[in-house]
C-alpha cells in the first residue's frame, strides 16, 4: 500500500515540475522597436513546437473607434517585391503564416489603409527570422510521460504476478452463479450449453471467453453432466477442444470427454444462430453459457434459450448487444467484467497485470474527477473567490487538456 | 392461463406476418406526422448552410455497406444535395471496399436528380462532385490526407487523375476541408474522431445508425464532433429541412418510412408489454403453488 | 527460428516505438519519416485484403474436398466469386475498362459496369434483406424473452420504450415534449454512462497496443508457437 | 407506375424473398442466396482492389512515375502471397507484424489524447443540474468497473448508481436498436412496393 501512495505522489510531483516549467517559458519577442509606438505591439515570432514552417503574427493594441483597415505584407530575404497577406479589419488580431521554410528568412510590414482607399508607407515591424523546426512537442509532455508510466506499470504488474504475485480482483456477480447453474444441470440430468462467441481468436472476448471455459468444463466433468460446445470458427474449435480435453483430465475424468460433443457449425451468422436454437429446443439444456463477441445474431440464441426455460448467463463486450442479453438472461456478465471473469478466473499474469495496470489508471481518473468535482463545489459556495482553489482547478485541467 | 399458453404456443410466424403488416400498410395510407428537428442534426445543417462559403468543401465519408444502407444511405444524399445547392465542392472517400459502391451510387442519383431539376446550374461529376479511390490501410489514409490528400489516392474512384480535377483545386489537405461528414454504422467514426480531428483539428459531423447512435452522444458533448443525424429518422429531419429550404427533389426515402416506422414502434411496445404481462402472471402461478 | 519468432516481434516493436516519438517530435525528418511509413502502410495493407480472400477460399475448398454436408453450396461460393472477381477486372470497377470497350463496341465510358450490375442488383439486395431479417428476430424476441426480470431489466425496458416511442412523430404527436425528454435521457444519463464505459474501453485498447509493441502480446500474428 | 420492367429490378426482387423465405423456415433458396453473397461480394472486393489499389498505389508510380521507393512496401505486401503455401506460411507474420505494429505506434499516442479529452469534457466550469449528472454518472460507472475493491459499503452503493446509469444507456440503446432494425426492413419494403411492384411513388 505504501509503494502505491508513493507512486501516486510521484505522479503528482513530476507534473507539478512539468507545470512550472512550462509557466516560466517566456515569449521570446524578436522584433525591434521602430520609432512609432504604434508599431511596438506587433509582435512576430515563430510558432513553437511545429515542423519549422510557420511564423505568427499578432497584435494586441486594439485600435478602438479608428477608421481604417490593415494590410500585412511578407518578404523572403533576398527577394525584393512584398507579397500582401491579409487585410486585417478587426483588432486584436493573430494570424499565422504557415508554409514556409526553415533556411529563409522573413520580414513583415504592416501599411495602414484609411476609409477612402489611400494607403500609407510599409513599415517593418520585425527583424528577418525564420521559422525555426523544433524537436519535441513541448506541449504534449505529459502525454508521453503518461505512456511512459502506463508501460511501466503493464510492465511491472505483469511481471509481479509472473513472479507468484496475488493481486485483488473483486468478485463478479455472474461467476458466482456458475457453480449453482451447473450443479442445476446435473440435478435435472441434462447438459450445458456453452456458446464461445461468434467470432475469431482475434477478438479479446473469444480469448476471454475460452479462459472461462477451463474451469467451466472442470466443474462439468466432477458433475459428470454432458458439455456441449457449438462453434462457428474452426480455429477456436481447435482450442476449445484443447481446453476441454485438458480440464477434464485435470479433474481426473479423461474418460468422460467426449471429442463429438465439440463441433464445428456452419460459418454463416445467422445460420450459426438458428443451429445453435436448433440444439437448444432439441437438446433442452438445463443451463446456456453464452460468452464472447456476439453481433446481431445475439438475441436469437438468448431468445431460444429463454423458451426451453433454461438458466441463461451471458457475457459481452459488445455493449450493442448487452441489452438483449441483460432482458432474456439470467445474469450478465457487463463488458469489462468478462474480461476480469477470465483473468481472474485463468490467474495469468499477462491478463491479471493488465486488468491491474488499467485498474489503477481508471483510478486515477476517478480520483482526479472526484477531487475536481469537489473543488468546484466549494469553489462555487464560497463564492469562487480562493485563488488556492482555482489554481488546482486549473492545474488538474491542465493535465488533461493536451 | 389459457392466455399464458397461447403466448407460449404461439407460431413465431404469426408475429412476423402481423410486422410486416404493420411497415407495409402505413406505405398505402400515409399520414405524415410533422416532427420537431432535433438539436444534434440540426447543428449539421447551420453548419452547412452557415460556416461554409462559397466554393468550400465538404467530404462524406462512406464507411457503410447495404447492411446498413437503408438508414445511411439518404443522409449521403441529403448532405450531398444541400453542399451542392449552397455551391460547395463534395468529395466521398471511403475506407472500406463496399462504401465505394455506395457512394458511386449515391453520386449517380444526387447528380441525375439536381440536373434533372436545375437546368440552369448543372453540376457535373469531377468538377462539382467525385469519389476518391479506394485506398486500404484505414488509419493510414486518414492520416496521409492531413498531410496530402492528392497524394494520398493520386486517382479518383472512376480512374482519372486527381492533379487534373477541377474539383480538387487548391485542396491539399486537412486544412482545405470545411466539413467532413462521416456516415458509418461502425467503429471507423472512432477512427475520424481520433486521427483527422485529434491530431489535424478536422471539423467532423456523424451519421450514424440509430443502434451506435446512443453511444457518440460523448463525443457532442465533448466538441469532438459537431453534431449528428441518428438513423432513418435524423434523415427524416435533415430532408424536412431540405424541403423547407425548397433545394430538394429526390424521392423522400425517409420520411415517408416514418409512418412506417411509428407504427411498427408502437407494435413493439405491444409485444413487450404483453410479453411481460404473460411472464409475471405466470411467475405469480408459480409462486402461489 | 528468427525469422518465424523474433523477426516479426522486432519489426512490430521497432516500427511502433519509432511511430510513438514521432508523435512527440515536430523536426521535418521525422515528419517525412512519418509520411513514408504512411504510404507504405497504406501499400502493405493493400496485400492484406488476400488473407480474407485466402482464407474463404481455403475453407469452401476443404468443404468441397471431404464433402461435408450442404458442400454443394460452396461451389456457388467458389464459382461466383472468380465470375464476379473477374468480371470486376476486365470490366472495370466503377468504369469500363479500355479492354472492355473494345471488345463491346456500344459500350461508352460513362456506362455501368458489369460489376456494378452485379453489386446493385444482387449484392446490395441481399446484404441489406438479410440485415433486415433482424426486425422479425427481434418482434419475436420482444414478445417471448424481453422480460423486466430484475430492478435492472425494468429501468432498461422502460427507458426503452420512452427513447423507441420518443424518437418517431408518432410520438410527438402523443405528447408534444417527448422528443426533448428522449434527447434529454440521451444527452445526460445515458451519455455520461457511455463516457464511463469508453473511457475503460480506451484504457483496455491502449493497455494492448502497448503490449503488442513490447512484444508481449502476440496473438495477432496467428497460432503456432 | 407500374410493375417494374427492368429485367435487373427482377433478380433483385427474386434474391430479397429468397431470403425473406428463411422466415417462414430455412431452404435451398435461402441457402443459395446467401452463400452467392459471400461469393459475391468477395469477388467485388477483389475488383475494387485491383482497380483503386493495385493499379493506382502499384502499378502506375512505378510504370509510370518510376517511383522505385515503393519497391520496400511492395516486397513486404508480397511477402503475404506465402499464405498460399503452407510450408513458407510464416513469411507472411513480417508484413502483418509490420501493419500492427506501425498501426499501434501512430494509434498509442492518439488514443491517449482522446481519452484525455473526454475526461477533460467531464471537468466543467460551471455547474447545472445536468452537468452534476454528467460528472455523478462517468464518476460510478467508472467505479463499477473498477476491480480492485470489493463492491461493499459505500463503493457498494456507489457502484449501485453506477449500474443504473449504465441500464439507463442500454435501455437507450435498446430503444435506437429496435428503430435501426425496423428502418432496415422499411429500405427492403420501400424496395419491393415501389421500384418492384410500383404500387407507391
Amino acid at each position: 500500500m505504501k509503494s502505491k501512495i508513493l507512486f501516486f505522489i510521484f505522479i503528482l510531483l513530476s507534473f507539478f515540475f512539468i507545470f512550472s516549467q512550462n509557466l516560466t517559458q517566456t515569449d521570446q519577442k524578436l522584433f525591434t522597436p521602430v520609432d512609432s509606438t504604434v508599431l511596438k505591439n506587433f509582435i512576430v515570432r515563430d510558432v513553437g513546437n511545429d515542423d519549422g514552417t510557420r511564423i505568427e503574427v499578432f497584435c494586441n493594441f486594439p485600435f478602438d473607434g479608428k477608421n481604417f483597415t490593415l494590410k500585412l505584407y511578407r518578404k523572403e530575404s533576398g527577394d525584393s517585391n512584398f507579397k500582401m497577406l491579409k487585410t486585417i479589419k478587426s483588432f486584436p488580431f493573430k494570424i499565422v503564416d504557415e508554409g514556409l521554410f526553415s533556411d529563409k528568412k522573413y520580414e513583415y510590414y504592416i501599411s495602414f489603409v484609411d476609409s477612402m482607399g489611400g494607403e500609407s508607407e510599409k513599415c517593418i515591424i520585425n527583424q528577418p527570422i525564420s521559422p525555426k523546426p523544433d524537436l519535441f512537442k513541448t506541449d504534449k509532455t505529459i502525454l508521453l510521460l503518461m505512456i511512459i508510466i502506463y508501460t511501466v506499470v503493464i510492465i511491472l504488474l505483469v511481471e509481479s504476478v509472473r513472479k507468484g504475485k496475488e493481486l485483488f480482483v473483486r468478485k463478479i456477480s455472474g461467476l458466482d452463479t456458475l457453480d449453482e447453474a451447473v450443479g442445476r444441470a446435473t440435478e435435472m440430468g441434462r447438459p450445458v450449453l456453452y456458446v464461445p462467441g461468434s467470432s475469431t481468436m482475434s477478438d479479446i472476448a473469444t480469448i476471454a471467453s475460452l479462459n472461462i471455459l477451463g474451469p467451466v468444463a472442470k466443474k462439468i466433468a466432477e458433475y459428470e453432466t454432458k458439455l456441449i460446445v457449438p462453434n462457428r470458427d474452426p480455429i477456436v474449435m481447435t482450442v476449445a477442444k484443447e481446453v476441454v480435453k485438458e480440464s477434464y483430465s485435470e479433474a481426473g475424468r479423461p474418460d468422460a470427454y467426449n471429442d463429438n460433443d465439440i463441433f464445428f457449425l456452419t460459418d454463416s451468422q445467422f445460420g450459426y444462430a438458428a443451429a445453435v436454437s436448433g440444439i437448444m429446443t432439441r437438446e433442452k439444456p438445463a443451463t446456456n453459457l453464452l460468452l464472447g463477441m456476439f453481433w446481431a445474431e445475439s438475441l436469437i440464441m438468448a431468445e431460444a434459450g429463454n423458451t426451453t426455460g433454461a438458466i441463461q448467463i451471458a457475457g459481452t463486450d459488445a455493449v450493442t448487444q448487452l441489452p438483449f442479453f441483460i432482458t432474456s438472461c439470467d445474469y450478465t456478465i457487463i463488458g469489462e467484467e468478462l474480461y476480469a471473469a477470465s483473468a481472474y478466473l485463468s490467474r495469468e499474469p499477462l491478463l491479471l497485470g493488465t486488468l491491474k495496470a488499467q485498474d489503477y489508471f481508471k483510478g486515477l481518473i476517478i480520483i482526479i474527477l472526484t477531487l475536481y468535482f469537489l473543488i468546484l463545489i466549494i469553489s462555487l459556495i464560497t463564492g469562487g473567490n480562493i485563488t488556492i482553489l482555482k489554481n488546482i482547478m486549473e492545474f488538474l485541467r491542465f493535465i488533461f487538456k493536451s | 392461463m389459457r392466455f399464458i399458453n397461447f403466448i407460449n404456443k404461439l407460431d413465431k410466424r404469426w408475429i412476423y406476418l402481423v410486422l410486416a403488416l404493420c411497415i407495409i400498410i402505413p406505405f398505402l395510407f400515409p399520414i405524415g406526422f410533422p416532427m420537431k428537428t432535433t438539436a444534434p442534426v440540426k447543428s449539421i445543417y447551420d453548419f452547412i448552410e452557415d460556416s461554409i462559403p462559397e466554393g468550400g468543401v465538404v467530404l462524406i465519408g462512406a464507411d457503410y455497406d447495404p447492411s446498413t444502407m437503408a438508414e445511411l444511405h439518404p443522409m449521403a444524399k441529403v448532405i450531398a444535395t444541400h453542399a451542392l445547392s449552397n455551391n460547395l465542392r463534395v468529395l466521398f472517400v471511403t475506407l472500406y471496399p463496399q462504401g465505394a459502391g455506395m457512394a458511386q451510387d449515391v453520386i449517380e442519383n444526387v447528380l441525375r436528380e439536381w440536373n434533372n431539376s436545375n437546368p440552369d446550374n448543372q453540376k457535373e461529376l469531377g468538377k462539382d462532385i467525385t469519389l476518391l479511390a479506394y485506398v486500404p490501410g484505414v488509419s493510414a489514409v486518414v492520416l496521409k490526407m492531413g498531410e496530402d490528400i492528392i497524394e494520398t489516392f493520386n486517382e479518383d474512384g472512376y480512374g482519372n487523375k486527381l492533379s487534373d480535377l477541377e474539383v480538387m483545386k487548391e485542396i491539399k489537405n486537412y486544412n482545405d476541408i470545411d466539413l467532413m461528414v462521416e456516415l458509418a454504422g461502425s467503429a471507423v467514426v472512432l477512427t475520424w474522431l481520433i486521427y483527422a480531428n485529434g491530431r489535424y483539428g478536422l471539423n467532423v459531423g456523424i451519421g450514424t445508425t440509430a443502434v451506435s447512435a446512443a453511444e457518440y452522444y460523448s463525443y457532442l458533448q465533448s466538441k469532438q464532433a459537431i453534431g449528428m443525424l441518428g438513423g432513418l429518422k435524423g434523415a427524416a429531419e435533415y430532408e424536412n429541412l431540405l424541403s423547407k429550404k425548397g433545394v430538394y427533389w429526390g424521392r423522400k426515402d425517409a420520411t415517408v418510412g416514418m409512418d412506417a416506422q411509428s407504427s411498427a414502434h408502437i407494435f413493439f411496445i405491444i409485444l413487450i408489454v404483453l410479453g411481460n404481462i404473460a411472464y409475471f402472471v405466470s411467475k405469480k402461478q408459480k409462486g402461489g403453488r | 527460428m528468427f525469422i518465424r519468432r523474433t523477426l516479426p516481434l522486432l519489426v512490430s516493436a521497432i516500427f511502433g516505438v519509432a511511430l510513438i516519438f514521432q508523435f512527440f517530435i515536430p523536426h521535418p525528418a521525422s515528419k517525412s519519416f512519418y509520411n513514408m511509413m504512411l504510404d507504405w502502410l497504406i501499400i502493405v495493407s493493400a496485400f492484406t485484403y488476400l488473407i480474407a480472400v485466402q482464407s474463404t477460399v481455403e475453407l469452401h475448398i476443404t468443404k468441397i474436398k471431404r464433402k461435408v454436408e450442404g458442400w454443394q453450396y460452396s461451389i456457388i461460393v467458389l464459382v461466383s466469386l472468380f465470375v464476379t472477381a473477374l468480371l470486376g477486372i476486365f470490366g472495370g470497377a466503377f468504369m469500363p475498362t479500355t479492354l472492355w470497350m473494345k471488345i463491346f463496341h456500344n459500350v461508352k465510358p460513362t456506362d455501368t459496369t458489369p460489376l456494378m450490375y452485379t453489386y446493385l442488383y444482387m449484392q446490395m439486395p441481399m446484404q441489406s434483406t438479410i440485415f433486415s431479417l433482424l426486425a422479425f428476430y427481434m418482434a419475436s424476441a420482444a414478445f417471448r424473452s424481453f422480460r423486466a426480470r430484475s430492478f435492472d431489466a425494468t429501468l432498461l425496458l422502460i427507458t426503452a420504450g420512452i427513447v423507441t416511442i420518443g424518437r418517431v412523430p408518432l410520438g410527438e404527436f402523443i405528447y408534444k415534449g417527448l422528443p426533448d425528454v428522449v434527447e434529454w435521457i440521451l444527452k445526460y444519463p445515458n451519455m455520461a454512462a457511455q463516457r464511463g464505459i469508453l473511457i475503460g474501453v480506451q484504457l483496455g485498447i491502449i493497455a494492448t497496443s502497448i503490449k503488442i509493441i513490447l512484444g508481449i502480446e502476440r496473438k495477432y500474428l496467428g497460432g503456432g508457437k | 407506375m407500374a410493375l417494374s420492367s427492368n429485367f435487373w429490378i427482377w433478380i433483385a426482387a427474386i434474391l430479397t424473398l429468397a431470403i425473406y423465405s428463411f422466415l417462414y423456415k430455412d431452404n435451398p433458396f435461402y441457402k443459395f442466396a446467401e452463400y452467392l453473397l459471400v461469393g459475391i461480394s468477395i469477388g467485388y472486393g477483389i475488383s475494387v482492389y485491383w482497380h483503386n489499389t493495385i493499379i493506382t498505389k502499384v502499378f502506375n508510380p512505378l510504370v509510370y512515375d518510376k517511383n522505385f521507393l515503393v519497391l520496400i512496401p511492395l516486397l513486404l505486401g508480397l511477402l503475404m502471397f506465402s499464405r498460399f503455401f503452407k510450408n513458407v506460411a510464416y513469411l507472411s507474420r513480417i508484413p502483418i507484424a509490420f501493419v500492427v505494429g506501425a498501426g499501434t505506434g501512430l494509434s498509442v499516442p492518439s488514443s491517449f489524447e482522446f481519452l484525455f479529452k473526454q475526461v477533460y469534457a467531464t471537468m466543467p466550469t460551471k455547474l447545472d443540474i445536468g452537468i452534476i449528472i454528467i460528472v455523478i454518472g462517468v464518476i460510478s460507472t467508472l467505479i463499477y468497473f473498477f476491480f480492485s475493491l470489493e463492491h461493499k459499503g459505500f463503493v457498494g452503493r456507489v457502484s449501485r448508481v453506477g449500474i443504473t446509469f449504465i441500464m439507463v444507456a442500454f435501455g437507450a440503446a435498446f430503444g435506437y436498436t429496435i428503430m435501426a432494425r425496423v428502418s432496415l426492413f422499411i429500405g427492403r419494403i420501400q424496395f419491393l412496393l415501389s421500384d418492384w411492384l410500383g404500387i407507391i411513388k
